[in-house]
């Protein structure tokens, strides 16, 4: 048996094999993927750079707990990169399911900022949350009046006026930009009623399954930046050079597609080496 | 616990941070963003109602002309609240809301519920009143009263008729090929790969004396692609009967199992061969669809058939069934109407029946004339959809976009 | 953050783990251990089917009609009084039908059960006949036709204009659709429209294909996180 | 009797449920959620004829002591103790153990047989991907693209997920609509059949 002809009737065992180590391995050894954020991640991340502190930034956690292994890291990223700047962060969910989860986010980072930064974002002064309310399209409408015509009071059930923050901020028109995170069709919303009809400044997250059908709002300038799935959230923790869980599993995903690849690469060419090979003892005979 | 910790200094920082603010802020300008109750927009003008059409008779369509306070000024609408009622002079507590549509939208489809003990019970044949409310930053317009508007049942959709054209269309065809076939007229199909191939691996399995595995899929009995594979089922089964060689047909569904065996059954005894069906080799495994493919891939590794076919309803088991045949080493014939799954049967398989092929597989395995008829019908009514496509896109082209989206911009589609 | 485990807990995860490696040893190759995970998952799903089947279908779809059911003012929960009612009096076809299915128990009156059985197939194909053609004809006609913007001034992909990839769809989607005609053989013209189409088709399965991996290993991705969870529970 | 009233009552229930979608009225939409839950009773009552299979092919396996017959041991068992802990006096469907055993058998096994597919993508693209003729290569360079999206690529990055994305959107596209057409086209065609009583098999011999 030759060389290629072992190749190609290789066992789909040693295949397995392969890909269990290589997918166990970035577990346990920890390295920089070296990730090229393609444009319309880096306008969202330049975006929010460019901001003065003591901007306001609106940002939406419209997902639900399904999509969390996807948008979470986003979350999180963002949130730390807005609170590090001392931007003032307005967060809110238009995901029925999302709120509870949306809240823990905005206040693990909080508390996670006087780790790494060695400051407390300050509830009420530095970031407001002001939950779920039903009707998303009427909301985001309603918050280019007033913010306090949808949410008369936050999420803890304090009326905006007596969140120091939220003093003068009356509608989009006093805010910089606005992000959303959604795993639906909310972002259609916010492009038809934010962008729409108030000119808001809109970027979005999206999962890896729904990211193509926005990518046409990106492409015609109604939203400003657009990070994709797990990919999208790995490369805008990479920006903020904040490598969390989105970065660990794209560790994960970078090997096994690698593997996958190179599987292909052998396969063919052990299929072009054995025909050549072939060839050339017909030729002989 | 620990929530409630964190909540409660989250309550504590808040206020503290209440406390020290009050005092630094006590020099900043009055809050001008704070919900100061505006002036009432102007309300909308004229309200009209109509009867709802294509509903069950429990729906009004509520109209009106815009307040002049839509979209701009301090005391700009936001939305729009639609009540109703039995009387005109009802007290507002008997008012119900029936919707709310956003600024700029002048119509509301009201469906209430056709259950008299339902909240939203909209009765049938009488006398309705609807008010219709602009409301603004806090403040609502006033709103007259109109009606009094009945609900009534409608005997035909008008939306839908596009799709009875379609449906029409596709019947007389049926018929007239049907008809044509039964006069003897030939009707040529081309041949399709993987239909001879079913042949051949019925073939090969006789002589590795091993059996075949046919598999419906996850769908029940009412998916039209476990129908067509049902009527694949019964030829296969008569094939099979012919050479002698046994088959297993694991379902996933107790319908789908019951008349998968009635299919077989027929099947062995169009061969001629009824007592050589064994009841036991169409069975059910469980209606799970993960536990389904463990047991399927179970028996698939062990009795090893020499042909797997699946053909049906399938979802992410396509490629751990077809990978798992090819472990066994057998000839792989797959088909089904899930395009996200095709790519996978495709790259694993020896043979795979594209989309409808699916549902022409059962006339070319059959050759009988009446299913070659409604093969022919097929194709006619795919070369009319081409036909509309054409037709369509060149009016598209020629008379400019707004032309070709009027119809289709109708709430048919 | 510390907290602590109860032992059932350990108990019943170091159980799920135990199964999750159990299947995972079938990449290897069918053995014992395998055998008992597949029949284990086989008997619990037709249990639990079955009982969810009994509550959340016989009771609320059929019981109900028949019976009068009550409320248990301590628990909530709806309970079968086991009172006839009869206003819908009706619902007792179904409940004929439903039991004619079992007379394939019997070799003589097997063929009773193709009542229930022709009514079913009658019901699902006659609902399928006009949602299938409005849902996958008309609607997939109506995309081609005004789905797309036919924009020329937009550039996309290659700085070609956006239109002319919309074009390049309508193509596309014709020339597939003209290699599933089965009246007409593949040749000359069209043969090359109907290898227009099978090149189209392969171009969309590769793509969907090569996507879907990550999906995929992301899939794996959380079943080893599963068991690292464990890992870290124990030790 | 046997088989004439059943294809009868395929076609007179077949054409009245398709007339039904177009006609809205009340009588209509009530008989059409009664008839629904005809297919929903009677598909429960078959549950019944699912079990006995079950319980049939397992038992006889186990008398015959055929080839692992004593797995058919541990699935008859577990099917008849899932069944009994679900039964009201443990609790129902809340119940404790039902719980347990749902959400740390029935649960991780789902999980696990799905993620299998990670290792079986990967088989199977070592396997089929091989450019044999100028169609298996179209198919190899489409997935092949794809999967470099994921890797670090440099300056080819944003190249290649441009093509991904087109692959995505144009031809994608264009295939899928294709073949929901025909699917939709071939499956009026079957239920056609079968309502018309030109496709009779299901209903078996004699």
């Amino acid at each position: 048996m030759t060389f290629n002809e072992r190749l190609l009737a290789l066992d789909r065992r040693w295949v397995f094999l392969v890909l269990t180590i290589f997918v166990i391995i970035p577990i346990f050894v920890k390295f920089a993927v070296p990730l090229s954020p393609p444009k319309e991640v880096r306008d969202v991340y330049n975006f929010i750079e460019d901001l003065k502190p003591g901007d306001y930034i609106l940002i939406s956690l419209d997902y639900d707990p399904g999509s969390l292994a996807e948008l979470h890291p986003v979350a999180m990223a963002m949130l730390e990169q807005c609170y590090a700047k001392k931007l003032k962060v307005i967060t809110l969910t238009l995901s029925q399911t999302g709120a509870q989860m949306a809240e823990e986010a905005v206040r693990d980072v909080a508390d996670s900022c006087l780790v790494y930064h060695g400051f407390k974002p300050v509830p009420g002064i530095d970031y407001v949350y002001l939950g779920y309310k039903p009707y998303p399209g009427l909301i985001i409408l309603g918050m280019g009046m007033n913010f306090r015509i949808p949410f008369p009071q936050d999420y803890n059930g304090t009326t905006l006026d007596s969140i120091p923050m939220m003093r003068g901020i009356k509608n989009y028109d006093n805010i910089k930009g606005v992000i959303s995170l959604s795993a639906g069709n909310v972002s259609d919303m916010w492009v038809a009623d934010g962008n729409g009809r108030y000119n808001v400044k809109l970027a979005f997250a999206q999962t890896g399954v729904g990211v193509a059908d926005y990518y046409p709002y990106y492409q015609s300038g109604q939203i400003f930046g657009i990070i994709g799935g797990m990919k999208g959230a790995a490369e805008y923790e990479y920006l903020c050079k904040n490598p969390g869980t989105a970065t660990d599993a794209m560790r994960t995903q970078v090997f096994a597609h690698a593997v996958v690849i190179v599987f292909i690469i052998i396969g063919n060419l052990a299929f072009f080496l054995g025909r050549r090979a072939k060839a050339r003892t017909q030729e002989s005979k | 616990m620990k929530y409630i910790i964190l909540l409660f200094l989250t309550c504590l920082s808040l206020c503290l941070s209440q406390a020290i603010l009050a005092q630094t802020a006590s020099s900043d300008p009055p809050a001008e963003a704070a919900l100061v109750p505006s002036e009432p927009p102007a309300p909308p003008g004229n309200l009209t109602l109509k009867d709802l059409p294509n509903d069950d008779g429990h729906g009004i369509a509520v109209k009106w002309d815009l307040s002049p306070d839509d979209g701009a000024g301090a005391k700009s609408v936001i939305s729009y609240d639609i009540y109703r009622s039995l009387s005109p002079d009802a007290p507002d507590s008997l008012w119900k809301k029936a919707g709310t549509v956003v600024l700029g939208v002048k119509s509301y489809a009201d469906k209430g519920n056709r259950e008299s003990d339902n909240d939203d019970y909209l009765p049938k044949k009488t006398n309705l009143y609807y008010r219709v409310y602009a409301v603004g930053a806090g403040v609502r317009s006033v709103a007259a009263a109109a009606g009094p508007v009945q609900a009534y049942d409608n005997w035909f959709n008008t939306l839908k008729v596009p799709e009875l054209i379609f449906c029409v269309v596709f019947l007389i065809l049926t018929v007239r090929f049907i008809n044509m076939a039964k006069r003897g007229i030939d009707l040529y199909v081309r041949p399709l790969a993987g239909i001879e191939a079913i042949d051949e691996a019925i073939g090969r399995a006789t002589e590795m004396g091993k059996p075949i595995l046919y598999c419906l899929g996850i769908g029940t009995a009412g998916d039209i692609a476990t129908i067509a594979s049902f009527t694949i089922l019964g030829r296969v089964a008569r094939k099979v009967a012919e050479y002698q060689t046994s088959m297993i047909v694991p379902c996933i569904d107790p319908i789908v199992m019951t008349i998968a065996q009635e299919t077989v059954k027929a099947g062995y005894a169009d061969a001629g061969r009824p007592d050589a069906y064994k009841e036991d080799s169409v069975y059910y495994v469980t209606s799970q669809q993960f536990p389904y493919v463990a047991a399927v891939n179970g028996t698939i590794i062990r009795e090893k058939p020499a042909t797997n076919i699946y053909l049906g309803y399938f979802l992410a088991e396509s490629l751990l069934l077809a990978e798992t045949g090819v472990m066994a080493g057998s000839i792989q014939i797959a088909g089904t109407d899930q395009v996200s799954q095709l790519p996978f049967f495709v790259v694993a398989c020896d043979y795979t029946l594209l989309g409808e092929e699916l549902y022409a597989a059962s006339a070319y395995l059959g050759r009988e004339p009446l299913l070659l008829g409604t093969l022919k019908a097929q194709d006619y009514l795919k070369a009319i959809a081409l036909v509309c496509i054409f037709a369509l896109l060149a009016l598209r082209v020629f008379t400019g976009a707004d032309v070709i989206h009027k119809p289709f911009d109708m709430p048919w589609w | 953050m510390e907290q602590a485990v109860s032992t059932g807990t350990i108990l019943w995860t170091t159980v799920g783990v135990f199964l999750t490696l159990c299947l995972f040893s079938f990449l290897y190759k069918d053995n014992p251990f395998y055998k008992f995970a597949e029949h284990l998952v086989v008997g619990v799903s037709v249990g639990y089917w079955a009982i969810l089947l009994y509550y959340n279908g016989v009771n609320p779809n059929l019981f109900s009609h028949l019976f009068v059911f009550a409320t248990d003012p301590a628990t909530k929960v709806q309970y079968n009084t086991w009172h006839p009612k009869f206003n819908e009096f009706y619902y007792v076809i179904p409940g004929i039908l439903g039991i004619a299915m079992w007379t394939r128990f019997s070799r003589k009156y097997s063929w009773i059960s193709r009542y229930p059985l022709a009514l079913y197939l009658g019901i699902a194909n006659g609902i399928a006949i006009p949602v299938t053609m409005k849902a996958n004809v008309l609607t997939q006609m109506r995309g081609t036709v005004v789905g797309l913007g036919f924009e020329w001034s937009k550039v996309g992909f290659l700085g070609v204009p956006q239109g002319i990839w919309d074009v390049v769809v309508v193509v596309g989607t014709i020339s597939s659709l003209i290699y599933f005609f089965f009246s007409k053989e593949h040749k000359g013209a069209w043969g090359g429209a109907a290898k227009l189409g099978i090149y189209t088709l392969m171009i969309g399965f590769g793509a969907t294909f090569g996507y879907t991996v990550m999906a995929r290993v992301s899939l794996l991705i959380y079943r080893i996180q599963y068991i690292s969870d464990w890992w870290k529970m124990i030790f | 009797m046997k088989r004439q009233i059943p294809l009868v009552l395929v076609f007179i229930f077949g054409m009245l449920l398709a007339i039904q979608y177009f006609v809205p009225s009340e009588p209509s939409q009530r008989g059409y959620e009664f008839v629904l839950d005809w297919i929903t009773i009677i598909g429960i009552f078959a549950m019944v004829l699912g079990i006995w299979s079950q319980v049939h092919v397992g038992w006889s396996k186990i008398k015959h002591r055929s080839e692992n017959w004593q797995y058919s041991i541990v699935a008859l068992v577990s099917m008849f103790a899932m069944i009994a802990f679900g039964l009201s006096p443990f609790g129902g469907l809340q119940g404790t153990i039902f719980r347990l055993i749902y959400n740390n058998v029935f649960i991780p096994i789902q999980a696990t047989i799905f993620s299998l597919l990670a290792f079986y993508i990967a088989s199977a693209s070592y396997r089929a991907f091989r450019a044999r003729s100028a169609v298996s290569t179209v198919l190899l360079v489409a997935a092949l693209l794809l999967m470099l999206r994921v890797l670090p690529m440099g300056p080819l990055a944003d190249p290649i997920s441009s093509i991904g994305s087109w692959m995505l959107l144009v031809p994608n596209l264009a295939a899928k609509r294709a073949i929901a057409i025909g699917v939709g086209l071939g499956g009026v065609a079957t239920a056609l059949k079968i309502v018309l009583g030109i496709e009779r098999s299901y209903l078996g011999k004699d």
